[in-house]
């Protein structure tokens, strides 16, 4: 078993650029045989909303994204992980998160991935807030039974 | 003991952060949302289904069960939806 | 039901640019939640594998993975799907194959990914031969019976 | 018919690409690697084990038992190790 990738987690304000995150765990590298990348993005279908706001919990979400990482390179044989998750105002298009997921083998790398978004989504401290188009008071988004249960599939961590 | 707030707890309270001495009665998770309730209009409504409350101390996710640190950050938020 | 949207097949000998294929998908959008992308690359932890020569089956390789693409925008709601293999000489460290699917949900995008990636591995007609370092003859990678396991997740296709 | 060729198939076979006139009692894909098995010492090393050899006609997998068509392009390769 190799040794284990240190995973690198930021939470910023900034955009961040994928490709040079994936440049960061690939390049000069042979032992790389997949890397997966999942971004979430800002989105709006209705032409309704003119702003989503992530609040986070400073400390505690760059600790908890951590955590969950080293939950993900315990788990899977990866050779490199990276996760992002922006906060403040975004506008839809704009990127919210990303995880970059790099593995010998291909299952391990999208595991990964699939399994971090589940745990970020319900489990960092971060919280949405819909600002409609219009200047109405803002709105917090609920939360999701579904992504709580989607967490089951990953046994206890 | 130090307080903080986030999203629409934080909108209800009225506040991000503070500090309160926990009376001695005032030992778990429970105990701590119980007693907050009691502390006015704002609590009241941050609290009104005190199950749907997450906590963290220190930085960590607890249950409701858990004891309190007798010091420390205790931060008390909605489910989270990042991601 | 959105509107199916049309794969975007290539096959070539030349590298590409994963962050411009992203920007294909995405740019100016607001309906897109999720972005997965998964590169596959030459891999040579031992240090003797000079080259690997990928051949393939010009014409039936698009139309197959064209195939392929179409029954993944039927089964998930895409926004948008690109596949890319290369073909020739590629060296370790170097991208063979890229997935990018893009969705309103996470969950589509990593499925149709992963879903992509088991058919494109037993279905795409690509050989891949291991040119070792040193010169002597090349060597057939042989199919791996996972690989054929691996599509019975997905059911008939 | 047009044959075409892959990978160690083309190597053993050592050749490409041919045109041959089939038999008429060649009509499966089946009947059609048997009979070419027959053809020279690199058609019996390419298809020594007939059942692993994966079949295109016209750029679609076909399975060994299906009818060979009149005319068009068969494709005789190993098992594919893309992706």
């Amino acid at each position: 078993m190799a040794e284990r990738c240190q995973p690198l987690v930021r939470v910023e304000a900034e955009d961040f650029d994928i490709a040079a995150e994936i440049d960061r765990l690939t390049a000069g590298r042979k032992d790389v045989g997949a890397v997966v990348t999942f971004t979430g993005r800002c989105r709006d279908e209705s032409g309704r909303l003119a702003a989503l706001e992530l609040e986070h919990y400073p400390g505690m979400a760059e600790a908890e994204i951590g955590r969950i990482a080293d939950e993900a390179v315990e788990r899977w044989p990866l050779t490199g992980l990276t996760v992002i998750h922006r906060f403040g105002k975004l506008r839809p298009g704009e990127n919210i998160v990303l995880v970059v997921a790099a593995s010998t083998h291909r299952k391990a790398a999208l595991e990964a991935a699939d399994f971090l978004m589940d745990y970020l989504k319900s489990r960092a401290p971060f919280w949405k807030k819909e600002h409609p188009a219009g200047g109405e008071e803002g709105r917090w988004v609920e939360a999701k039974t579904e992504d709580e249960k989607a967490l089951g599939r990953w046994g206890k961590v | 003991m130090k307080l903080v707030y986030f999203a629409w707890v934080r909108e209800r309270i009225g506040r991000e952060i503070e500090t309160v001495a926990l009376p001695q009665e005032v030992e778990t998770v429970t105990d701590l949302l119980t007693w907050l309730k009691g502390r006015g209009d704002g609590y009241a409504a941050a609290l009104e289904y005190p199950e749907v409350i997450r906590v963290a101390v220190d930085h960590e996710h607890v249950e409701h069960e858990a004891k309190l640190p007798a010091d420390g950050e205790v931060a008390l938020f909605p489910p989270m939806t990042g991601g």
